[in-house]
């Protein structure tokens, strides 16, 4: 296994100080793997927060800062963080207006936030995101996972409490999002985790698995790899029918790497996600192409579309300044 | 079994543990591998080994503190679903030998454990996950206990639920996953046992075979 | 071979119609695989050009911008574009002050740009990056390579020009900047281009190699893959004794991914990298840490420093408002 | 050999070069992967391909101008260090048939095609690039050429001047490369021809075979 990695086990550990040692506005709350903005907490804001296991970056981390993110709890490589430090994460993020935590649709987050919660004793509220349409709605499962749309989610909840927005009113928008957003992902490698050392999935050398999660679990189907084209209009095809967009809808969309895949090919296929939404007379706002949500080293990517009205479209434009979004 | 000798075959128990989930580490991996995210055996090495470390801080704990100090270092090390729910429902249950180790606070403390997974889970048996095996395991040590078993026949008891969890691994191996990553596999899961489940088992063997020695 | 690309031969034009697609403030040249400011040129500015072969992206088009470059022509996947496009480009480019080119030291962009300037007729000057210190200076060579230090010609020599100083001022600092900057690299997986599908250099499972250029060229040293910890000694140990830093000198430095290493792992390098530049108390002025300059999906990073006085660090600072960079 | 015909021939080259390249071009790239960065394969068969097409749109055309759109197709669409060398010296030395075909413009031709590659690259033999092997091949035809060889003799001059590529390419396989990307893998170059140069030789077997049939 070849990584630039010391140890595996301190990979998350030496991650964030090598992150904190090299971005401004971020600090580490002591002895633990959470990040916070260096002025949370911010009194008289909501506190927006996250966390989750690592192997996404710059998901969580990358996107604390102002205007979006005021904390990020990290785990272990796919592993939620645990309550306890969710909690400290909870309280640092406090400025007296309450704190909402935006999830991923794992148990293992929900289980851990909410006992955090408990902990924590401040007001507090969550939205639980599930915009991967490869998952079919289904009682008799966890539901549709949380993946690269989570950080649109973010933004606007963040847009909300950076603007001096109530906890009910951020917790609104940020549910209006999560209703409006959609992903799909295809992988065309696995990804290697430094703990196994070997693929999680193993796809054959001219095998792609369509819907992929970003923790390497599988996808709704197998198949030969295909033209660049072809893959996304499958991907574009199904986000667009599960938010039933249609003549005249506004979207901002994403082209999200999977953390393998070079930018040359990510603008390939925005390329055919543009004429895609265009064929389908989508109005296209703006696409975000780029690593947001990544999966290791993961070769592959996600197409993601938000569909926009006023108030969204306001918040998405709203300025923020962390790690990974400056505008 | 008074309070100290408890005490000292727990640290024995957590020993001899710790160092089968070192070796089985990779197996119980690649378990998670096949229906889940391949973190599982690194997450419960990681909890084991900080739970050794805790443990050695503690200055003459009842059973009731070594075992809340495992069920918390294990919420705060191994993390990820199985932390929260191995580390909360210990540290529940750990409350039940407080008055003393005894058949009856034996029950009351594995029954504890089990309804907090439940709980803290959402979950009910045939969910393919590490509940499926804590149902039959109470049950059978229960059974033993309501049929006055003394601590000898407990040793007994041990081994018979040692087998009960067997069996429920391997009827996790048959079901479809409705709970945790597995269930994004769907009728994949169908065949593979369930890592958590798995992980369990291999604990109670554990603690038999220390219970016997 | 599997990758998110149609027919390899147009790799490049379609990314070039996805970036300019999603990309706010570009354009292309019609019928050209050149990449200009909207607004290009701007009268009264110095033009700040550059070109090089595809297959690195974010480099070069994704600097087109304020504050930065004005164009940038785009070659097939590591080949250099032809000199009649360089050339409309630097005519595109040209607001009445003359153009500069910033080019990397390899023989076809050197080539191609000494006709583009004779077919272009306007004043220009061009300047050679070669930050590479992986091959020795020699005169039996073309000299060292141009990689990831470029980023910063093209920043201080873009901040110069959008100051509006003159072209033989621009030229000066951007080689200021060239004498103090220098770059090494470290390969783990070699690069697969679309149109051989096989990696052009045979890395076996646990070799790698130090010193790799950015077209998967040798390096100094094939050895075992080692800690990250090792390999970020070396490499850091290696530029700044290239350039001589010392107690007290200041630097920016930048950790940059090649394609196919994750983010959090290039963190782990910038957490040692902060280290050694500590122990050798070289004052860290700011660490840039993301791929910047790929060769296409290969796995590994370089390390760059680039030597600052005042006059490097204003540049350094000025705001950009380009694809990749905004701030 | 009156231009029309001159320009039919050059048509019937440029159709067998731009096939033998489409079938050689893997071997091409795989060369320039050993000591280079694995894109002359394609960059030389995009380049025979855009020939093809711009030739088409010509209208009636000279040798002269034949060769000069070939070379700024080349330029152009070839790209990288190969499609400036092989673009910009084809089309200063296409000037050399203005006066018409002959032994003589032929001679002056390869020279001036030879002497801006020079230029161009600034190179000199011994660099291990293609320009090892354009000296022997121009040195053999202006040989025979002094020695007064007719059209038909100039046939043989051209399978002579196939053997000079070829053992030039040899040639450049023993050499360390001190030019273009070959040059960074230093003393590991020796042992691989340089791929222009295989490139070269491959083109003139083509001018060799068609002059022949
Ligand atoms: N909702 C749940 N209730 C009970 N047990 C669960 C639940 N979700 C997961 N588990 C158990 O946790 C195990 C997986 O643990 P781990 O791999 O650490 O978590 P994750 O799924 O977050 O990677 C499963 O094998 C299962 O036994
Ligand atoms: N300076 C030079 N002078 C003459 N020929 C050169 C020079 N540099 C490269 N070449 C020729 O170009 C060939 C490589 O072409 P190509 O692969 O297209 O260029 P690049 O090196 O830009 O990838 C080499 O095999 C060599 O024969
Ligand atoms: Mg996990
Ligand atoms: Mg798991
Ligand atoms: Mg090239
Ligand atoms: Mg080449």
């Amino acid at each position: 296994m070849k990584k630039l990695v010391n140890d595996p086990a301190d990979v998350v550990d030496e991650m964030l100080a090598g992150f904190v040692a090299c971005e401004d506005g971020v600090e580490r709350l002591p002895d633990t793997d959470v990040i916070v903005r260096s002025d949370a907490p911010v009194d008289g804001k909501v506190g927006v927060v996250t966390g989750g296991g690592s192997g996404h970056e710059p998901m969580h981390a990358g996107y604390v800062g102002e205007g979006m993110l005021d904390g990020a709890a990290a785990g272990a490589i796919f592993t939620s963080p645990p309550a306890t430090e969710m909690s400290e994460l909870i309280a640092a993020a406090d400025g007296g207006e309450g704190v909402l935590a935006i999830i991923k649709n794992y148990e293992g987050d929900i289980m851990n936030f909410d006992t955090a919660a408990e902990l924590a004793g401040v007001e507090y509220d969550q939205v639980i995101v599930d915009d991967d349409v490869a998952i079919a709605d289904s009682t008799e499962r966890t539901g549709r996972r949380g993946v690269a749309g989570t950080v649109f989610v973010h933004k606007v909840a963040g847009a909300m409490a950076d603007r001096g927005e109530p906890l009910d009113e951020v917790k609104r928008v940020a549910e209006k999002a999560i209703d409006n957003v959609a992903s799909m992902g295809v992988a065309l490698t696995s990804c290697i985790t430094p703990e196994k050392g070997e693929p999680t999935v193993d796809l054959n050398d001219d095998e792609i698995e369509i819907g992929i999660g970003i923790h390497g679990e599988p996808g709704v189907e197998r198949t030969e790899i295909q033209p660049a084209d072809e893959i996304t209009d499958r991907l574009t095809g199904d986000v667009v029918d599960d938010l039933n967009l249609d003549d005249g809808s506004e979207a901002v969309a994403m082209v999200n790497g999977l953390g393998g895949t070079p930018l040359s090919e990510l603008y390939v296929v925005a390329r055919r996600l543009d004429q895609v939404l265009d064929d389908r007379s989508i109005d296209v706002h703006d696409v975000w192409v780029d690593e947001y949500c990544t999966s290791l080293d993961m070769a592959g990517c996600s197409v993601t579309l938000l569909e926009l009205d006023d108030e969204l479209r306001g918040l998405l434009e709203h300025p923020v300044s962390t790690p990974q979004l400056n505008d | 079994m008074d309070d100290t000798d408890a005490t000292t075959l727990l640290q024995t128990v957590l020993e001899n543990v710790a160092d089968r989930v070192a070796d089985e580490r990779e197996y119980l991996t690649e378990l998670d591998s096949k229906i889940g995210d391949a973190d599982f055996g690194a997450n419960l090495h990681r909890g084991c080994q900080a739970a050794l470390e805790a443990v050695d801080e503690l200055d003459d704990p009842t059973p009731a503190e070594y075992l809340e100090t495992v069920g918390k270092t294990l919420l705060d090390e191994m993390a990820g679903s199985s932390g929260i729910i191995f580390g909360m429902s210990l540290m529940k249950a750990s409350a039940e030998l407080e008055s003393g180790v005894t058949p009856e606070t034996l029950v009351a403390f594995t029954n504890a454990f089990r309804d907090n997974v439940a709980e803290r889970g959402d979950v009910d048996v045939g969910s393919k996950t590490l509940y499926d095996i804590l149902v039959p395991v109470a049950d059978t040590l229960q059974a033993s206990v309501e049929m006055d078993a003394d601590e000898d026949e407990l040793i007994d008891a041990s081994a018979r639920m040692v087998e009960a969890a067997r069996r429920g691994a391997m009827f996790t191996a048959a079901l479809r996953a409705k709970r945790g990553r597995a269930s994004y596999t769907e009728w994949r899961s169908v065949g593979h046992p369930d890592p958590g489940a798995v992980g369990i088992l291999i604990i109670l063997q554990e603690i038999h075979s220390t219970a016997e020695a």
